[in-house]
């Protein structure tokens, strides 16, 4: 026991890091999860034995030191435990994307040759059984909810309930070597094993040490003061290394508590009981919150909208001013007092987000606007720019120094440098240990002396030391005369539009910029029904004459904008077509986290494009398409083709 | 035969003309739950208002008058002229029209749809205002109403019954008024049966009852039918009224003779004019039948209060459809 | 999945194809006829509900399937003929008795309660299995609270196993017809019947919903080893579903065995000749 | 919402200003089931208010605060109303309900504030010892009964042996009130008595025939409101001789014998004071109030039952408060001079000649043990052709060793429950 | 707009079934029983208390008895006023023949008399339903009434046939008849109404609850699934009652202080009392307060703005009251059916999504 003490005392792994929380924070709530209608609760101490009874199951069922054990579900705390409880057994927990495609999930499981696998229920069981041929090494899975399994073989299916059964009846010995593994591990040894994915090729395997994950998380802690006090709402993919490095490394640190929705469906509803104080969402979450936001506000009155809008164009006057401490004088700050009474602090009532206290994008640019929206409600939203590969932080805006164009300075511990290409490289404790079972690439992204590159060009800020990002590296091109070319750029200027959900715009080597546009359905939907117009798909919307001058309208204002950067002007859009389906992860052309991928879709759509250099007023096309529920089949349609108003330089010039 | 008898007989005839009283008011609210299903309150206050506004108009009596002296410091009450019965009896026939017109705008337009019990409600609602209504147009005291409709026992009926008892026996008292509310009730039913059965209108208000959105679809409109069934329902009202009015004065608690058209809607169904006849006859001779042979000697009398709804319980009891209602057969 | 031949007159346990022993028989029903009036609604008809079995009746429309199900809980009472419930014939009881004695169901036409929640139209399916004195209720403490609790727990599982946890407090009159299916299944699987009596359970559905409510079913079955009893017009469900099927027409039995054996009688495909069945 | 009204109300009672005269509140009921015989009750009285204001000043120099308070006859309406004046220093009430003085009696007796109930209320309230600030003179219900016993004894020479007297009542408290005082009467001069309830708003038609079945000697009736033209009418109906049916006071308006026109001709009824408008006061009304536009309501019942009766009450309680400031020597006198002097009331002929009513009502005293006056009342008669009552006796004393004792034990039996002591030495 | 709910998570079905679930709802309406029992009593006239206090405390009771019958159980009953008589009457029989029973006790024990007497009335509800079942319960209206008019033994052989509340101390205070401060009487009747709308509050969310608005909503459903509707029908009526008997008692010997049945519980007052429920919204706690605290407070408020403030002669202002009262009553109606409980549901369902319109 005494050696247990001091090894908890070390807090360099997981499961010493468990022991300290169980010991400190006893009490202390360490998970929560909406089911049955209420929030069941586990304090520290009861999570920790939760986590011992699992470990010891696992232990029983023949797990070993050094195993992979791969996770596929929602965020439930039962996950978050059977990651703890299998590195309490030395083995590496790789959650895995649930809602893959089951080739994806295949290659994953197989990669990682997964010995246990933790599955939610049913489907995700089924998913496994009908690969397992291709998982030798598979010795189990675990379920959590039996509904609809009683006539499957049992040979290999394990009941979570009957693993912590077996843990809690385990031998003395069995017990004893628990503690030893337990004892036997340090700092350097993997935590866990996170799968990138990867906006070209086969995902990787990012292994990621005991220090990678801890260091990581108590300087990220300490830069935001996050403490015992707080409360995150765990409900992006626990495969993806931010849920990895909030829900697992700082919660573990810190010992705040982890709340998980009952579903997806409700997770807004949840999000809003449960009003966690730290929160992170993807630019897209917010950009569809405000979206949302501006929608509903349409239907309401002319007072309530006026009201409104009289105070969110104060709000976003002096909302940002109060909140980086500012000097705000004081007429402006009892306006703003008013309308936190009227309008923000209903708002962020609605919203859910009333009680954050550090809220953090990250993962692509976030419009300007929408930045500003959230920070002049009052919310300490703040960017940061993070890699799989760095154990999330790479930079990170301090508060106080928070603005849209910037991903702000480096993280504790980060050191960075540019390379002469522009890229950006980085090294830190947090820096990963290798790709899994891929020697090469793990040279080729990390050299010798630990810098690793990040694929993205940006430049340091003289004044500031903030880190800008531009595009990603190789995306940034050249246009046949020479010009700039950065879509991303483009793109998320056009994304920023409510109606607009994704774009993507071709210019390499041509002497024209094109781009292809993907409508937002409920947006352009809700406006449809306003203006009565009567849509039965996506795709009959997406062809509507009326949205296509809206959409057109847009554009021009974009090129207006555009143009007024000497820089890029070669980059406004000349050409563009509404695509006649949604961009789909399904189809290959968007990534998981919903990136767009760029070389799949010059492919895919190889004659529309070319009928945007062609001249071509429309074009029929034929598209293959997977469905939900996988089976593949293709859509048809004529689309239009519409120029957009471009401005020459030298007309802005004059 | 002993005296006991004929006076048994003889309340049971007063009891059938009592209940031909009911019965006026009861058609009333048969109308219109046959034509809109509402359960109209507001029926006996209709009957008061009306009869209120014929006194009124017979005595030339100046509408809000008192409103007017308040409001003006005026000295106006009367026109200084008397009108003929039937003249008043048009104009309160044309008020009521407009009222119906009125309701049917104002109230149920905007309650379409509503669950019964809400419309129930609204008309109580709209009896609570046309009392304070007519009270402000006509004053609160009680009118004397005579259009000429003959009063007091009869005497024929008197004489010729005379010889059947023995020397106590005075003859059948029965009153002329009622003998008129009997034939006048008969005229009124035959003349609404002639009306729904060989007028269009009236074809339009069965096809209503037995089916709105049938009626809808045969291009009548529901709101026309709703001001026409009011405005019958406010002429049935009338003559409720002129009965009532005239055998106690027209005042205030005429318009609680709704309550006790009640349990005659309730034997004899809320949509069947025999019914409401028929059920007005069971209430009326059983009130007083009741009264004669048990309240007075045993309970000290004054039964007639409760005895219709007791009645009616008892009578539900064993038959929950009432007297003209089919089997109900529960589904699931 | 296909289903072993099953003797159709069987007084014992069985064993299923897929490996289910299904009990003896929990309900038999023998010579029952209903009239109403001069109408002969169902006409000296015998059959048997074995336990954990799932047993469907078919027929066309105005067979007197309905009619079955309301004599089997109670709801009407057979002129004449044997309830035979557990072993014991059934004196005529009322509906409310009949549900205390473990049968439940679920309406052709929704029956729910519509001016409460989903959670409160799965709690009155608790009601059987409530008995706190009013005195304790009323002051809310005690055995009324932790009665509460308990089965509100208990219809929270429910809620859980349907998957209807975003309607749960969603007045039942809001929700689209399919929902409420599947509610008004919750509210008579949160009785723990021991015979679920199902009226036409995937009646104006669509495939995704039947796809659903069939799996649901199974699941009860499975899961709770609750006896069922269905009425369905989808022939292919039946024929998925249904250990064993009876056939009406006109108020009387024209089938009665395993799905296979129903569809190839000849008695059975006459009196669907023509009749339009979805 | 609750605490909002509130608020509201409060504003409002809190703005009505609380002046200094001589207050007098009067419960009306100018509208609602008996509005017929409030509405002429509540002009004559708040015609005299107006009058003695107008031509007089006031009282002893004080003007007179006259309040109305409409209560629709009903008791909840009543108590708002009470509670609504009582702060305004109102010296007396008269609630003009049986119900809201039963309701009143013990409130105004803990507040100290006399009242009124003239010919209603409780009877046994007569009992001054017991009923230290209840007031019911001149007459009450017992009263009444006993001059009705009276005025058949007057009419059969003496002898109503065997006779058969009919009891129409409206089967209520008010109804009943005069049943022990019959029945006590019954005994004592042997004729037959039949009580027949009638429930309020009930068609009569059986009642009648019983009575033409029974074939009653004499019928009197305690009715109230519609019951009373009814009756009537269904008495002519029956053609049951009318000068043999006498009814209560409060039966004998003009607003129930009036609707059943001609037929009504002949009905008696009680009488606490002269009816029509042959008085000298009159003239002053005309003079002070109706030609100065000041009448109350719509002016048109001068000189009807009511009208008189409500002049009659004003005189009644401003007549004792002249008395109070005259036996305390102070103008502005308080609810306990009031109490003091209503109980030391006497009035004389003279007075009520002065008064401009001669001939108009009997002359009385009250004393602390007697609380009712002299018990004394009239009968008039209804003249259809002219329209008029007429009175066709003179002041008729009650028999007050039936009545006393009955008095005396009913109060007895309040006491007792209330735990009261008797006064009055 | 005045919600802030987020982080508002429940941990346990009780304090997700707790009748106020948002801390905020809670924290107001505590502070308003605080205000009521503590603060109130120091500042209510005797004007205040009769004129509206107290006739609203007292019918409020009467709603929620009767919104248990007609609101919760689906059982329509205009036979409130023969249960408020039954109530008084047995108070005083109570009071009189047990002259040292605590007034609490006389009160609560005639509201059992009532009890059993709607039970008595309450069972043709087993084979009555609706409309018919509303007029049959007129027979308990006009019987009830009746009876206490006509046998002189209800009301203790009295020669004027009204029944009295004689005085009663509770630490040498009066409790009841004429002498009671309006302080006390206000308190008394305010526990009486706190308590009683406590337990109606927890009848209707149990098992109790579920039976009777299962009975309301379906009856045939609800039998098959295994409520019994003779227990669930009867106790509705039985409770009900028992609560138009508290109410009735109440009535008696803390307000009127003398009554007679046929004044003081007429059908008026059975109407009175389902207008107050249907205009507060039926099945609702919180809309028999309201629509007790509109129909007591606005006939007074209305008559003080016409007579008081602006003058009018009081038998035009009478009229005008009617006439206002009725329009009101249908403009409601026709605003919101469901009543001011809907209107305040709608009302907080919009300041919880402020700004949002839905």
């Amino acid at each position: 026991m005494a050696a247990a003490e001091t090894s908890a005392a070390r807090r360099d792994t997981v499961p010493r890091l468990l022991a300290f929380n169980a010991k400190h924070y006893a009490d202390k709530p360490a998970y929560r999860e909406k089911e049955f209608g209420i929030w069941q609760s586990w304090s520290w101490a009861e999570a920790a034995s939760e986590i011992n009874k699992l470990a010891a199951g696992l232990l029983t069922i023949g797990l070993q030191p050094g195993d992979h054990v791969a996770l596929l579900g929602r965020n439930r705390p039962y996950f978050y435990w059977a990651m703890i409880a299998a590195q309490t057994n030395g083995a590496v927990p790789v959650p895995v994307y649930q809602d893959s495609v089951a080739d994806e999930i295949a290659y994953v499981l197989a990669h990682c040759s997964a010995r246990y696998i933790f599955a939610e229920d049913q489907e995700q069981v089924d998913k496994i059984l009908e690969i397992q041929d291709n998982l030798p090494e598979l010795r189990g899975v675990i379920f959590l909810d039996e509904g609809g399994m009683r006539k499957y073989d049992r040979s290999r299916l394990y009941n979570y309930l009957d693993v912590q059964a077996a843990g809690e009846n385990a031998t003395q010995k069995q017990k004893a070597d628990l503690a030893k593994r337990e004892e036997a591990q340090t700092g350097a040894d993997t935590c866990a094993m996170l799968y990138t994915s990867g906006t070209t090729g086969q995902p990787k395997g990012v292994v990621l040490s005991n220090d990678n994950i801890i260091k990581t998380a108590e300087a990220s802690s300490d830069f935001d003061k996050l403490s015992v006090n707080d409360s995150v709402l765990a409900y992006l993919p626990m495969a993806w290394v931010g849920d990895f490095i909030f829900s697992m490394g700082q919660a573990m640190w810190t010992g705040f508590c982890v709340c998980c929705p009952e579903s997806t469906e409700t997770m807004q509803h949840d999000l809003r009981e449960i009003g966690p104080s730290y929160f992170f969402a993807p630019p897209r979450y917010f950009e569809g919150v405000l979206t949302n936001v501006m929608i509903r506000m349409e239907d309401a009155g002319k007072f309530k909208q006026s009201l409104f809008h009289y105070f969110m164009d104060h709000a976003r006057k002096i909302g940002g001013e109060i909140l980086d401490g500012h000097t705000v004088s004081t007429s402006d700050r009892l306006k703003y007092g008013l309308g936190r009474f009227l309008v923000y602090g209903p708002l962020l009532n609605t919203l859910g987000l009333t009680k954050v206290r550090v809220g953090y994008t990250a993962g692509e640019a976030i419009g300007p606007e929408i930045f500003s929206f959230y920070r002049s409600l009052g919310i300490n939203l703040k960017q940061l720019y993070g890699q799989t590969e760095a154990s999330v932080f790479i930079t990170q805006q301090p508060d106080g120094q928070v603005r849209s164009d910037t991903v702000g300075v480096p993280s504790p511990g980060v050191e960075i440098k540019i390379s002469d290409s522009g890229e950006v490289f980085y090294r830190s404790p947090g820096t990963f240990v290798e790709y899994y079972k891929n020697p090469k690439s793990t040279k080729e992204t990390k050299d010798k002396q630990g810098w690793v590159a990040t694929g993205d060009a940006g430049f340091m800020e003289k004044d500031t030391g903030h880190l800008r990002i531009i595009d990603r590296a190789k995306d940034v091109g050249k246009m046949k005369d020479g010009r700039l070319f950065a879509p991303k750029y483009v793109e998320n200027k056009l994304k920023f539009y409510p109606t607009i959900l994704e774009a993507v715009v071709f210019g390499a080597g041509r002497d024209m910029c094109t781009a292809f546009i993907n409508i937002d359905l409920q947006a352009v939907g809700n406006w449809a029904e306003r203006n009565n117009i009567a849509y039965s798909s996506y795709q009959e919307l997406a062809g509507n004459p009326d949205v296509y001058k809206m959409v057109q309208n847009h554009i021009n204002e974009i090129n207006r904008d555009v143009a007024a950067d000497e820089m890029l002007s070669g980059c406004q859009i000349h050409r563009f077509l509404i695509l006649h389906k949604e961009l789909d992860a399904d189809d290959g052309e968007l990534t998981r986290t919903r990136k767009v991928r760029r070389r799949v879709i010059q492919d895919k759509f190889k004659d529309l494009i070319g009928a945007l250099y062609g001249g071509k007023s429309e074009i029929f096309t034929k598209t293959q398409v997977t469905y939900e529920d996988g089976t593949q089949g293709s859509i048809s349609a004529t689309l239009r083709i519409e120029d957009a108003v471009v401005i020459s330089v030298q007309e802005t010039a004059a | 035969m002993p005296a006991e008898f004929y006076y048994g007989v003889e309340v049971f005839l007063n009891g059938l003309m009592a209940g031909v009283m009911y019965s006026l008011v009861a058609l009333g609210f048969v109308l219109i739950f046959k034509a809109s299903g509402i359960f109209n309150y507001a029926q006996g206050v209709m009957a008061l208002f009306a009869a209120m506004t014929l006194v009124g108009f017979q005595n030339g009596q100046i509408p809000f008058a008192h409103l007017i002296n308040a409001a003006l410091g005026t000295e106006v009450h009367h026109f200084g002229w008397t009108l003929p019965a039937f003249v008043a009896i048009i104009m309160t026939l044309g008020v009521m029209l407009i009222f119906a017109f009125l309701v049917e705008k104002f109230v149920l337009k905007h309650l379409v749809n509503q669950e019964p019990i809400i419309l129930f409600m609204a008309t109580i609602g709209l009896a609570y205002f046309m009392e304070g209504f007519g009270d402000l147009m006509w004053n609160s005291d009680v009118k004397r109403l005579d259009v000429g409709i003959p009063k007091g026992g009869n005497i024929w009926v008197e004489e010729s019954t005379a010889f059947l008892g023995g020397e106590d026996f005075y003859g059948f008292y029965l009153d002329s008024l009622d003998i008129s509310a009997a034939l006048i009730a008969a005229v009124l039913v035959g003349a609404l049966v002639a009306f729904s059965q060989y007028t269009k209108t009236g074809r339009a208000l069965r096809a209503v009852a037995d089916d709105h959105q049938a009626a809808l679809s045969v291009g009548i409109s529901l709101r026309t039918i709703w001001v026409i069934v009011w405005a019958i329902a406010g002429f049935v009202a009338l003559i409720a009224g002129i009965m009532w009015g005239s055998k106690s004065g027209v005042q205030f608690s005429l318009s609680l003779i709704a309550l006790k058209a009640l349990p005659v809607l309730i034997l004899g169904g809320f949509t069947s004019i025999p019914g409401a006849i028929i059920g007005g006859f069971i209430i009326g001779v059983g009130e007083k039948m009741f009264e004669f042979l048990i309240g007075v000697p045993f309970l000290g009398g004054a039964t007639e209060n409760w005895f219709a709804y007791v009645l009616a319980m008892v009578f539900l009891v064993f038959r929950p459809q009432g007297l003209f209602g089919e089997k109900i057969i529960e589904r699931v | 999945m296909s289903k072993q031949k099953a003797p159709s007159e069987r007084q014992n346990s069985y064993v299923t194809a897929d490996g289910r022993t299904i009990g003896p028989a929990v309900m038999e029903m023998k010579n029952i006829t209903l009239r109403f009036g001069g109408v002969i609604a169902i006409q000296g008809i015998s059959f048997d509900i074995h336990e954990g079995e799932i047993r469907a009746i078919i027929g066309p429309n105005g067979a007197g399937k309905s009619s079955m199900l309301n004599v089997i809980n109670g709801f009407y009472h057979p002129q004449e003929g044997k309830i035979i419930y557990k072993g014991e014939v059934r004196r005529p009881l009322k509906p409310f008795e009949i549900a205390h004695q473990g049968i439940a169901r679920t309406f052709q036409n929704i029956a729910l309660f519509k001016g409460m929640t989903t959670l409160d139209n799965i709690m009155t399916g608790r009601l059987t299995h409530m008995n706190t004195g009013m005195l304790s209720q009323a002051l809310w403490w005690g055995k009324a609270q932790r009665e509460e609790t308990e089965n509100r727990a208990f219809a929270e599982r429910i809620i859980d196993f349907l998957e209807i946890q975003s309607i749960r407090k969603v007045p039942v009159g809001r929700l689209p017809y399919g929902l409420q299916k599947r509610v008004e299944l919750g509210r008579a699987l949160a009785a723990e019947p021991s015979l679920l009596l199902l009226d036409e359970p995937m009646a104006g559905m669509n495939v995704e919903e039947k796809e659903d409510m069939s799996r649901f079913i199974l699941d009860v079955n499975e899961e709770f080893g609750t006896t069922i009893a269905l009425i369905e017009h989808d022939m292919s469900v039946v024929m998925d579903l249904a250990d064993r099927v009876v056939v009406m027409d006109y108020g009387k039995k024209i089938g009665d065995g395993t799905p296979d054996e129903v569809r190839k009688n000849q008695a059975v495909i006459d009196a669907y000749l023509g009749v339009s069945h979805d | 919402m609750k605490f909002k009204s509130i608020a509201i109300a409060l504003a409002l009672t809190v703005s009505t200003p609380a002046i200094a005269d001589l207050t007098f509140p009067n419960l009306t009921y100018r509208t609602g089931a008996f509005a017929v015989s409030g509405i002429p009750y509540a002009d004559g009285f708040a015609d005299y208010m107006t009058l003695l204001n107008e031509r007089d000043g006031g009282i002893g120099g004080e003007k007179v605060n006259y309040i109305e308070c409409e209560t629709q006859y009903k008791v909840e309406k009543g108590v708002e109303c009470y509670e609504n004046t009582k702060g305004e220093g109102s010296l007396v009430y008269q609630p003009m309900s049986t119900g809201i003085t039963y309701a009143l009696i013990p409130k105004a007796t803990s507040d100290g504030i006399p009242i009124l109930s003239m010919g209603y209320g409780r009877t046994s309230a007569a009992n001054g010892k017991v009923f230290s600030h209840i007031f019911n003179y001149p007459a009450n219900y017992w009263v009444g009964a006993s001059v009705v016993v009276k005025h058949m004894l007057d009419e059969n020479g003496g002898n109503i042996k065997g006779k058969k007297l009919a009891l129409v009542h409206l089967d209520a408290a008010y109804g009943r009130e005069p049943i022990p005082t019959l029945e006590a009467l019954a005994k004592k001069h042997g004729f037959e008595l039949t009580t027949i309830p009638v429930a309020y708003g009930a068609e009569q038609k059986s009642q009648w025939l019983q009575i033409r079945r029974e074939k009653h000697d004499y019928v009197t009736m305690w009715g109230w409101g519609v019951m009373n033209p009814s009756a009537i009418q269904e008495a002519a109906n029956i053609r049951f001789p009318m000068d043999k049916f006498i009814g209560i006071w409060w039966s004998g308006s003009e607003g129930d014998v009036l609707p059943a026109g001609d037929a009504a001709n002949g009905y008696k009824s009680l009488a606490l004071h002269n009816t029509g408008n042959d008085f000298p006061i009159y003239a002053d009304l005309k003079k002070h109030v109706y030609d100065k536009g000041l009448a109350s309501g719509a002016g048109d019942q001068s000189g009807t039952v009511l009208y008189n009766r409500g002049i009659y009450s004003a005189m009644l309680v401003t007549e004792a408060a002249r008395q109070a400031q005259k036996k305390t020597g102070k103008s502005k006198i308080s609810p306990a001079d009031m109490r003091d002097a209503m109980e030391a009331f006497s009035i004389d002929e003279a007075r009520m000649t002065a008064l401009g009513l001669p001939n108009f009502a009997p002359s009385f005293s009250v004393s602390c043990e007697n609380h009712g006056g002299n018990g004394i009342a009239a009968i008039q008669q209804w003249d259809a052709t002219a329209k008029t009552w007429k009175m066709v006796t003179d002041f008729i004393e009650a028999d007050m060793d039936v009545i006393s004792p009955l008095i005396a034990a009913d109060s007895a039996a309040y006491a007792a429950e209330n735990k009261i002591k008797e006064r009055c030495g | 707009m005045l919600y802030r709910e987020v982080g508002e998570f429940k941990t346990s079905y009780q304090s997700d079934q707790q009748t106020f679930p948002i801390t905020s709802d809670r924290l107001v309406v505590l502070s308003l029983i605080f205000i009521a029992f503590f603060v109130i009593p120091f500042f209510i006239t005797e004007y205040m208390a009769s004129a509206i206090v107290l006739p609203f405390l007292i019918f409020g009771i009467a709603a929620l008895g009767l919104n248990i019958l007609t609101g919760y159980c689906g059982q329509v009953s205009l036979g409130s006023g023969g249960f408020m008589a039954v109530g008084a009457y047995s108070c005083y029989k109570i009071m009189t023949s047990f002259p040292d029973l605590n007034i609490f006790f006389c009160v609560i024990l005639s509201g059992l008399v009532t009890g059993v007497v709607g039970l008595a009335f309450g069972l043709p509800s087993l084979r009555i339903k609706g409309f018919y079942l509303a007029v049959s319960t007129l027979a308990a209206q006009f019987f009830l009434v009746w009876a206490f008019t006509k046998f002189p033994w209800f009301f203790n052989f009295s020669a004027s046939g009204q029944i009295t509340a004689n005085e009663r101390l509770m630490f040498d205070i009066p409790v009841s008849g004429a002498n009671v401060a309006a302080p006390v009487a206000y308190l008394i009747c305010l526990i009486f109404f706190v308590s009683l709308a406590f337990i109606a509050r927890n009848l209707t969310r149990g098992s109790l609850g579920r039976k009777w608005m299962a009975i309301r909503d379906m009856d045939i459903a609800a039998e098959i699934i295994g409520v019994n509707p003779l227990t669930a029908k009867l106790s509705a009526f039985c409770i009900s009652s028992i609560y138009i008997g508290i109410s009735g008692a109440l009535l008696f010997c803390l307000y009127f202080g003398a009554v007679e049945a046929g004044d003081a519980f007429g059908i008026d007052k059975s109407f009175l009392i389902l207008f107050m429920i249907i205009i507060g919204g039926l099945g609702s706690i919180f809309g028999s307060i309201a629509g007790a605290a509109f129909l007591v407070a606005m006939p007074v408020i209305l008559k003080n703005i016409m007579v008081d403030f602006l003058a009018w002669p009081v038998d035009l202002a009478s009229h005008f009251e009617f006439l206002i009262i009725g329009a009101l009553i249908v403009f409601i109606l026709i605003v919101e059916p469901h009543g001011f409980a809907m209107l305040w549901r709608i009302i907080k369902e919009k300041l919880r999504l402020w700004p949002f319109p839905h």
